[in-house]
């Protein structure tokens, strides 16, 4: 066994570093969409960073993540630019998809992200795929899909799993349960005491772990991708978290109680960890303290940059359909 | 007659709901978040407070099976309505859709009915980008056996629905989410709109602009702008496009002798390519004084940034330009 | 415990009448086919009789059944008429689908056979909302949905099963494992020891069964049935089978050995039941040559009659597409 | 140039297959039995034997997991082609096709290509009835992002799929159940027909009949009957359906003033609504002496019984009737 992130001054700092990325760079979304200053719809993970952060750290750089609607996350664990992300949502033609995909179609190529998803499991297949890509090719990557409780609905997150079993594909399927999806709550959909209960019915392995405990995920998650690249096939992974804001700017909360809310954000996993971390001396408050002002200061620089990009250009939007033929 | 109420395109629908839901127990809506949520868009509501659990369903997220849920209920004596959050997930739903609902009443030989209504609000304009903004009604209208509808008032957003409620096929109804917030006068109580007739919301003699659904209004503001510059449109709305009410269409256009297609949908295989293959093959031909023009969408996924959205859909402007030259050069 | 079939006479009978007809039934589609006097394809249960013949007794007649596209069996154990599916497969207006939907769509609403079905898994979510509709209308009919083993990859078979289990809607979910999905094995596919390990991963109960064991089968649907219309949500139920028959007229059985099919012939439904009642002293050999000759008797008729039936009108295609407003 | 080889539809196919994988190891196939069985249509035959398992692969019954895990493959590095059975079983892929494979391109600003192939028998003719006869090619040519290509003939059929595994978009290649068993001459070696480029089959002056799939054989059949009448038709066959070589099509109305349009798949909103837009809003439309002529599919699901699916779908007798008609009466 290695050393635990906690007590692993580098890993603590750099996981800390993620979750206060991810965590900042959303409340600047919420930020600017409150003025007024974005478009769109936006689905903020606030809550959930330990999932992401912990999950890629188990994952090599040219592994392969599929996203979701809620995506912001995934992206910054698996190493995207922030000013590229913010100048996306901004509408801007230095953004990841120059603008014409926004939050819900952010995709990283260079660090291995296949993009986030409009469809709920349509990166489920997809992740498959990739995975399949990865055996026949023989480079030994592994491809994770990140989707949430609510996609375990879907067709899609079936005939996803169902093939990539029965192939024993390189594939990680990690199920962000944060108790909904969008107001239905997992327990009353699914039936099950826990969702990795599913995992039997396709011959593979599944576990359940707590979503805000990093050193818990990551452990499951490297023993899957581990298993994974080694060629023993699929894992399902259920980790329970909880989005502290609503499912999208719509959301009145009619679903859930204040009570419930406020019992999850005592279990903040940053908080958590950074506690963790001062209790096993690794690092100081100042240590803590150095970590939140340069995420402060990287964020307020690129949402600068990103503000002052050139807006998305509509010149090309008709050429810009097909990939050119020889290309 | 009584009163005209005031009223948004989002309260109609709901008022449609309550009222089928109200005369006839077999009508029930199931649906992603129409309970407690009240529905992505708000349109549901407040009806599982007044009509219940088990007559306003949250189901999970399974497209296909709601859909498939939905024909197995019409089989066998319900009148199930089925939401689709946006119309882009009629994708996941398609096998339902096209290859059950629409085909069990001829496939079977007439034994079986399938009175099952779809509501899918579609297009773009929210920012929702290319998976949430699509204008896929020409699907529909492709397999036979689907009546479609694509109401654009409130008045209409209410009867069709009641109609389609009514009817013994499958209905799917596209719903627009700028329309939602719309206000327009309804006619009170139980008041269907039947389905398959085209209504003219204007007459002017110079063009005949046909439009649907977002395209409508927009249309119609267009024809007050060409008005005051002396051009004169007639504005038909066909609001059910399967089946389609041709000989409305052909009357208005062989009046004008000109006539624009307006539509949200990639140009491609849109709902217009069968108005203008209609007129093309019909007796108002030989009335066409000008080639046929088609307005629609640009054959593009719709894009995130608000001013690509909006230059991928043809806006008000866009139609008056169209409607001058069609009339200035021919 | 009621009297086992097997030492009941009557249904003994019954039993050995219904499977009797559906071999009949299909070896006769089969010479018609064989001799170019049927059109379009064909998909024969012939070794899969004991299934529908044993479910569909513990169903009632208003229950419902959906089915596929191996659909015979079902269809003549709900207890529908063999002229009129003959009529269907001869392409006649007096055939179920007035020859518009020939064997891949026949119907019989009169015995609560919503349809066989072209499409894989199709059926399944279409039996679930049978059996919402059952719970809605307070009428206390259970729907059964007849599937194959290969359905099961399908994302129309998950989300009915995911919708049925929510709900707990009375509906029971039946796969004929008959060992194959056309050419792929359900044991490569599928990973698992049994189909019924599914189950667990929508909270539903699930059993395997010899699906070649009359009584078995009865049991277990029985049961599954009972549970059903007591409010008690929906079964799944694997009765392990196999089809003596390649999956269509186009098949060269390059997937499975001479051997294997071999062995299961050995495994008749209808021998065996047969061996059992005169084992049990239910039937004589003299009942059963009896039971031979009036299903034989009867399918010849059915077949003559259809033969001479008038052939599907093209007159009001356009018509019958759709239903009449007011209907 | 070599000499021409003749084979099959389906062999052709087949021989594009092995070539494409044989020179290009990103190369595979994946999809329901196309393995041991050989495919349902016998397509992929041998190959399984020829380039093993690993490149042939066999598939569980999910046709929306089969192209979702093409497009992850494509977006990495492979180069897979898909094989949905029935071209109506799209209909449950549909999300994948439509949604991810059709618009990841430009949704990622062009940050990745989806060089997907899918193959999928459609048509009629074969009496397996309304869940197994559809000709959906239109749905696919409405959606931005996609290609569609109809090859009508055995060398086509080899040279368009060859061109459709070279190209970085995702192509929808829709084969003929009935074209498999036809035969013709193939060009050997990797010869391409690029995508995007129409062949007018056969010139006559008197009218314009344009044509796709398996109505393009039936066309040139009625051509040949309605010489001997002495009408003399010029045929073209698009063979790609998106992007459309437009520019042929109108050239070649021009030339003969009328135009008879024909498709097997239903009428309303089938690819030739499309053409029939196109002529009547460009230049050809003063060039028409005659209304464009739809000859199309009816209205309906495919029947099962024989003489009911021939009249559903157009024959040569149609054809050539159509045509006398049109020349005659204009
Ligand atoms: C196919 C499809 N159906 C419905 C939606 C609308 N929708 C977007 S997110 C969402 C909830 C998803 O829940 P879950 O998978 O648990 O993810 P979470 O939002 O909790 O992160 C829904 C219903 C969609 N985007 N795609
Ligand atoms: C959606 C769909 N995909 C594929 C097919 C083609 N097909 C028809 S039957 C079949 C095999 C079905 O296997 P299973 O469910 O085990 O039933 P069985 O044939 O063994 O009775 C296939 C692949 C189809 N009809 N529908
Ligand atoms: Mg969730
Ligand atoms: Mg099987």
């Amino acid at each position: 066994m290695t050393t635990p992130i906690v007590q692993d001054r580098d890993r603590a700092r750099e996981s800390l570093r993620t979750m206060w990325r991810i965590r900042r760079f959303e409340e600047a979304v919420e930020d600017l969409y409150g003025r007024g200053l974005m478009h769109g719809t936006m689905h903020l993970s606030i809550g959930q960073e330990a999932v992401p952060t912990a999950a890629c750290q188990a994952l090599n750089r040219d592994d392969y993540i599929t996203s979701t609607h809620r995506g912001h996350g995934h992206c910054i664990a698996k190493g995207a630019d922030l000013e590229r992300m913010m100048a996306e949502l901004l509408a801007k033609e230095t953004g990841y998809c120059r603008g014409r995909g926004g939050s819900m179609h952010i995709a990283d190529t260079e660090t291995g992200n296949l993009g986030a998803n409009g469809i709920v499991a349509g990166g489920v297949p997809i992740a498959a795929g990739a995975a399949l890509s990865a055996k026949l090719r023989g480079t030994g990557q592994v491809a994770l899909a990140f989707h949430g409780d609510g996609a375990m609905g879907e067709g899609a997150w079936h005939e996803g799993v169902v093939l990539a079993a029965m192939w024993q594909l390189p594939v990680v399927f990690l199920c962000e349960n944060n108790l909904y999806g969008m107001s239905m709550s997992s327990e009353r959909a699914f039936n099950l005491p826990q969702l990795s209960d599913r995992a039997k019915g396709y011959g593979i392995p599944g576990v359940t772990v707590d979503g805000n405990d990093l050193q818990a995920v990551y452990d499951v998650t490297a023993e899957a991708v581990e298993r994974a690249r080694n060629g023993g096939g699929p894992t399902f992974i259920e980790a329970k978290t909880y989005r502290w804001r609503g499912h999208s700017k719509s959301d009145k909360n009619l679903y859930r109680t204040r009570e419930e809310i406020d019992e999850w954000r005592l279990k903040d996993p940053i908080v958590r960890f950074e506690l963790e971390t001062v209790e096993a001396g690794t690092l100081s408050e100042a240590d803590l303290e150095a970590v939140r002002d340069e995420v402060r200061t990287e964020l307020r620089g690129a949402v600068q940059r990103a503000n002052a990009a050139p807006d998305a250009r509509p010149d090309d939007l008709l050429a810009s359909v097909y990939a050119e033929v020889g290309a | 007659m009584d009163e005209l109420v005031t009223m948004t395109y989002s309260e109609a629908v709901r008022e449609a709901l309550a009222i089928a839901m109200e005369r006839d127990e077999r009508v029930f809506i199931m649906g992603e978040d129409v309970g407690t949520y009240g529905g992505a868009f708000g349109v549901t509501g407040d009806l599982i407070h007044r009509l219940g659990e088990d007559r306003v369903r949250d189901t999970t997220i399974s497209e296909l099976g709601i859909v498939g849920l939905g024909v197995g209920a019409a089989m066998t004596g319900m009148r199930p309505i089925v939401e689709i959050q946006f119309s882009d997930f009629t994708a996941q739903a398609m096998d339902q859709i096209a290859n059950q609902a629409a085909k069990i009443h001829f496939m079977l030989g007439g034994a079986v009915n399938v009175p099952l209504v779809i509501r899918a609000p579609g297009g773009s304009g929210t920012g929702a980008a290319a998976q949430h903004s699509q204008s896929l009604e020409a699907w529909f209208a492709h397999i036979p056996g689907l009546k479609v509808v694509m109401p654009a008032t409130a008045d209409d957003a209410k009867g069709l629905l009641l109609s389609a409620i009514d009817d013994p096929n499958p209905v799917i109804v596209i719903e627009h989410k700028l329309l939602y917030k719309t206000s327009g006068e309804v006619r009170p109580g139980d008041t269907r709109v039947p389905i398959g007739v085209a209504e003219v919301r204007r007459t002017g003699g110079d063009l005949t602009i046909v439009a649907t659904g977002v395209e409508v209004s927009r249309s119609l503001e267009a024809a007050e702008i060409l008005a005051a510059e002396g051009i004169e449109a007639t504005v038909v709305d066909p609001r059910t496009l399967k089946p389609l009410d041709t000989e409305t269409i052909i009357a208005e256009v062989i009046k004008t002798g000109r006539v624009l297609l307006v539509q949200e949908a990639v140009k491609t295989l849109g709902f217009m390519s069968e108005v203008a293959a209609v007129l093309s093959e019909t007796e108002a031909f030989v009335h066409l004084r000008a080639p046929i023009k088609r307005l629609a969408g640009l054959d593009i996924p719709i894009p995130y940034a608000p001013q690509l959205e909006r230059a991928a859909v043809p806006q008000v402007d866009d139609i008056v330009a169209a409607a001058r030259t069609l009339v200035q050069e021919w």
